[in-house]
């Protein structure tokens, strides 16, 4: 049974054995663990992610970074480097195919090699594990800023043991959000247990005066996810890495279209997260944020987009995030070309600078968002804390499997997938069908009632085709949807 | 009632689409049979025997569509379906490729018709009526 | 000795007869004022540009319009349409080009001409009094949207009566914001009555029953003005347009580059125009905002220059500016092609879009702004009605006289030109050298002690070298401008 | 001190980088004679036979440019300012258009320098120290 407690060393190490095996590039000189030691400490401040996010956070600045990743070695480095050049990139990723996170190397294998045949990438991401610890420190050492893995793998404990030794200070991901939106039947119980040896190694490293940066996954399917849902996996997760020892930590959040609720979700995330750790003990962790430009379906023409990457630069930077994820003009298409990508970056880039130093300032508006998002926030951690008897892992267990908390439109069967989500009349996220979900009756009567305005504005019913009609939307040029009939 | 066989193949786990597929559909008159994401090549064929589905309709969002669909026609032939309708949908290879190009390599594999991204299911229901009724 | 006095049917047709002999199309049977009056009541609302104004103000949407003019005729009518239908302009311009400005016609001829042989454009924009009453037909005929001249022309009489007869609903200008920011020598006597007429036109058609838009200029020399020098300038020619019968005003405003100070400007200067109108005893004229995308030097980088033209959309929609007007990715380098144009269009849309009914919320330092500005504005229109000793367009005449207002980097002499702005550490435009301009000693401080604020952040000293880093600043991507030295 | 004139050609009103010229060259050692906004070729050739300056640096933004500055060379030449360096910049024709045409365009004309878009005037100071010294 998965308990939010700290794994033990000779847990640890038991464990490592068997990962260090699931593929041969496993078996490398670095990933012994005092080698490893040595080259993480050999890490310029420049190059190391929680170093520079500490910098920004005290300079109030947002910084930027792409999603980027190609089958081939040299080709991922050169793209990183253009990224680096061209796009003004403040941190780089390597964003992993898709068969990496699945465990499915002979796949990526076969993937590289016809990649290599065709001259160009047949794969979605950058097969990290495949090319081992060899091909990881080549991309550190092309790059001068710091790098982090990018990808949605419910077991990342191979891949996050090879990119660590390879210098990358930063993982993405989590055993809940990189589970429930990446993942059909995988166990949560597993997934936790999986990101919990990520997160421990993290921790040891720390131990041996290494800080490594965590981000928990923030925008989950990215498609209409009301913000009190993602701030607490996002929270949940912080907990339990911070429990494995990780002291430096971005909790991510995905735009949702309106720029009250946004920097409102921003805000509450920041303050909850650290009160949260404070309040179960965890006291000297560093926080971030980091903002995602727009995660669901984008407009295909590419001023279109151009303007909604720009939109939510604007958004990252008078919610002052720490750190933005850039989209480009070619999302709705495919894997960007690396012109494309630096467009995007340049864009973002231009519009957080000019916001340097300016935020949305205070209101009645912007704190009754904070003030509701919290409440529901605060209404679920409550609900998992019961299920879970005072422990928080198993508490989320139990949690999803009540459909207490619930995450739209996740593949996961986990998921009890009841609730459906929907922009109330000012484009604010709000929940249509509350499924199961722990919310108290005044805040469930507060979603009803401001989806009823709309419907009662709108001259329309309340029903699923709502839902419909606004995961289109952003990508039709509205934010909220009308109806088709 | 026809019945159609829907799922998002291989690694993929883009689910939003297939499940407004699955609703858009339904609500069109067919009798949909949603295997969901994840889905192998074996998924689909076996659903469509048990079901005597009249098409299979493939999504594959991620850019491993390419990979992921080789060689469906031949399964398919080779499990007793000659007569079912395959489509595929969504961003079926990676990046941003002429539609043409992409067209012609998935014509050859055997699919039917072949949709570029951005279209949504509701532009491709004349077609599925077209091609194996309600 | 020009007076704010509603001008006589006598003068307005004696002077008229003169205009219409400047240039042989002014010799054109539509050019009696019946026959234009039977054209201008065929214009359907849709096309009429005062109507679909008050319909965008009802909405609470704000609309978009490009800059656009060709030398010849038949390739400024395909750059319209294709503005329209590529670029869903709500809006087309017919931006005049400057030799026609200056009443150059014979330059223009040749312009013409020249464009002609060799194919391409050689004008700035489109020679409306070369290409008469018949041409400009043509362009109304071509397109399914409402039609504004913009221009710059100290004299533009002759234009303004050939686009009036051609259907077009709109024109921009005014005697001061078509003469300091856009001459030499010209003497604002003459602009100011110059431009008299010309609302005294749209007036007259107003009696006859058709509603024309007017729209002073607003941003001036579009670089680091101010918002209550510019906002004072606007109110001044609504009172001047407004007594010569003029009922539906836009009143501009060129992006500074803060989003309080943008935001706070837009409001101060509705609520202040309609405030000072009905002081003045103008009852019943019909008020909307226009916003200007940023509007000094531009950044050369494409993408760069979307982040810019999509942030200003931003603002605007934050500003519930009714309308606002569109720039390119080529800004920094020429007149842009139509593809370009329409780029700028659609980011600019998308994000108004996602803003529609969103509202930047009433907060402490955006209510603080306003009254600021609106504080400045009192001080500015105090002093012109006294050195006009209550006639508001003497007042004017004396007040640049004297520099009581006074408009940065304007050519005109008639200007004092002893202002310097410089933005505060906020990047809110405040000034730094004050000349003589008429602000109370609590306003001057208020000013001193910003810039202070920001050379002290800075560690730099307060001079010259802080304006002109600010000048530069946006094009390089930054908003507050750091020392070169 | 060597003496230079400046002035805005044509049609044009565009004051701001004007003003910024006679600032920076003014800065840096040079007497400059700012001859303004809408100038004609005869303006800048006045002023230059009576200060006996060294160069002109025209400037012309709105894109008139081309027209404007016809046989500027020429006229120099009958007014007897024979040596005198001639400088071009700011947007010196219509659009975006490809420099290395528009730079051999100019030079046909008699131009000494011709600078793109965006090159500031504290970038061409080394040019007009190598040109004139002083
Ligand atoms: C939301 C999203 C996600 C979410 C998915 C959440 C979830 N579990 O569903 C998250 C964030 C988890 C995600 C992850 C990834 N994603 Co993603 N994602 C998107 C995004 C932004 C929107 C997809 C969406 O939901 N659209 C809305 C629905 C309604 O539209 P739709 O899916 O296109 O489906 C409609 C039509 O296409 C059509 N249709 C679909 N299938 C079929 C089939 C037939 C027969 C027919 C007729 C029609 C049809 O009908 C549907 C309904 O109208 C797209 C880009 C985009 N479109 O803007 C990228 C995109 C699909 N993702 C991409 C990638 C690469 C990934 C990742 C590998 C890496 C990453 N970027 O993190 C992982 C992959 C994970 C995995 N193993 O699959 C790429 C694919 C690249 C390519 N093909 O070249 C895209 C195109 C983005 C990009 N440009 O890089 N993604
Ligand atoms: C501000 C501005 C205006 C203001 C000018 C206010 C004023 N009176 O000064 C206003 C709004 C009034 C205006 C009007 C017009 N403008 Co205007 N304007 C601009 C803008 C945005 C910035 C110019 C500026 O001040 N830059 C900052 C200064 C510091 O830089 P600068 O002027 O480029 O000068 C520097 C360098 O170029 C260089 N330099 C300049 N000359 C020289 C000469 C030499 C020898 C050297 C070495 C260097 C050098 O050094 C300077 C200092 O570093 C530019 C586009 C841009 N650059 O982003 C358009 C731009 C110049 N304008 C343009 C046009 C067409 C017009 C109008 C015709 C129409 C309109 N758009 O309204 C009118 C023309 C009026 C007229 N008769 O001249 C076009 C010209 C198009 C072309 N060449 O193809 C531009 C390029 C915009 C565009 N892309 O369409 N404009």
């Amino acid at each position: 049974m998965v308990k939010n407690e700290k794994m033990s060393m000779e847990e640890f190490l038991e464990i490592r054995e068997e990962v260090l095996l699931q593929w041969p590039t496993g078996n490398h000189p670095a990933l012994n663990l005092e080698e490893s030691i040595k080259r993480l400490k050999s890490v310029p401040p420049h190059k190391n992610f929680a170093m520079k996010l500490r910098k920004a956070k005290k300079e109030g600045v947002t910084l930027i970074q792409p999603r980027a990743g190609v089958a081939r070695l040299n080709e991922h480095i050169e793209l990183l480097q253009y990224l680096e050049k061209y796009g003004q990139a403040d941190f780089l990723p390597s964003t992993i195919d898709s068969y990496t996170r699945h465990n499915r190397y002979e796949n990526a294998e076969d993937g590289i090699k016809e990649s290599e045949k065709q001259g160009r990438s047949l794969l979605n991401g950058f097969p990290a594990v495949n090319h081992g610890v060899d091909g990881c420190s080549k991309v550190y050492e092309a790059v001068n800023v710091p790098l982090q893995a990018r990808h949605g793998t419910p077991d990342a404990r191979l891949l996050s043991e090879i990119i660590n030794a390879s210098m990358w200070t930063s993982n993405e991901g989590g055993g809940i959000s990189y589970n429930i939106p990446y993942s059909k039947t995988i166990s949560l119980e597993d997934t936790i247990k999986y990101w919990q040896y990520v997160d421990r190694l993290v921790g040891y490293y720390y131990e041996n005066g290494i800080e490594l940066n965590r981000e928990p996954y923030g925008p989950l399917t990215g498609t209409l996810v009301p913000p009190s849902i993602s701030n607490t996996v996002a929270i949940i997760e912080s907990i339990l890495a911070a429990e494995q020892g990780v002291k430096n930590i971005s909790v991510g959040y995905g735009q949702g279209g309106n720029i009250v609720q946004d920097v409102a979700a921003l805000r509450a995330l920041e303050e909850q997260t650290n009160y949260y750790l404070k309040l179960f003990g965890y006291e000297d962790v560093f926080i971030t944020t980091v903002f995602h430009q727009w995660m669901g379906g984008f407009p295909s023409n590419e001023a279109d987009a151009m303007g909604l990457i720009s939109y939510a630069s604007t958004v990252a930077g008078l919610g002052n995030a720490t750190k933005m994820i850039t989209k480009t003009t070619h999302e709705s298409e495919g894997i960007p070309t690396k012109e494309a990508n630096v467009q995007g970056l340049r864009a973002s880039k231009m519009v957080v600078n000019l916001l340097k130093g300016q935020r949305m300032p205070d209101s009645k508006e912007l704190q009754e968002e904070i003030n509701q998002i919290k409440k529901e926030v605060d209404s679920l951690i409550r609900a998992i804390v019961k299920v879970g008897k005072g422990d928080i892992a198993q508490g989320v267990v139990n949690a999803f499997k009540e459909g207490l908390i619930d995450i739209p439109f996740a593949p996961s069967e986990l998921n009890n997938g009841k609730i459906l989500p929907a922009r109330d009349i000012d484009g604010k996220i709000r929940i249509l069908a509350l499924g199961n979900i722990a919310f108290t009756d005044e805040i469930k009567e507060f979603h009803r009632a401001k989806l009823e305005e709309r419907a009662r504005i709108q001259k329309r019913e309340l029903s699923i085709q709502m839902t419909i009609d606004d995961i289109y939307a952003i990508s039709e040029g509205v934010l909220v949807g009308t109806t088709k009939d | 009632m026809k019945t159609v066989v829907i799922g998002v193949i291989g690694a993929d786990v883009h689910a939003v689409g297939n499940k407004i597929i699955d609703y858009v559909l339904s609500e069109n008159g067919y009798n949909v049979v949603n295997i969901g994401v994840l889905s192998s090549q074996e998924d689909f064929i076996n659903a469509a025997i048990e079901t005597n589905a009249k098409a299979i309709l493939i999504s594959s969002l991620y850019g491993h569509g390419e990979m992921d669909c080789r060689f469906m026609r031949e399964q398919c032939e080779e499990a007793g379906l000659e007569k079912i309708k395959l489509y595929v949908g969504g961003n079926i290879v990676v990046g941003k490729q002429n539609f043409k190009d992409v067209e012609k390599r998935f014509k050859k594999m055997g699919f039917d018709r072949i949709y570029p991204p951005g279209v949504k299911i509701e532009e491709a229901l004349e077609n599925l009526k077209e091609d194996i009724g309600i």
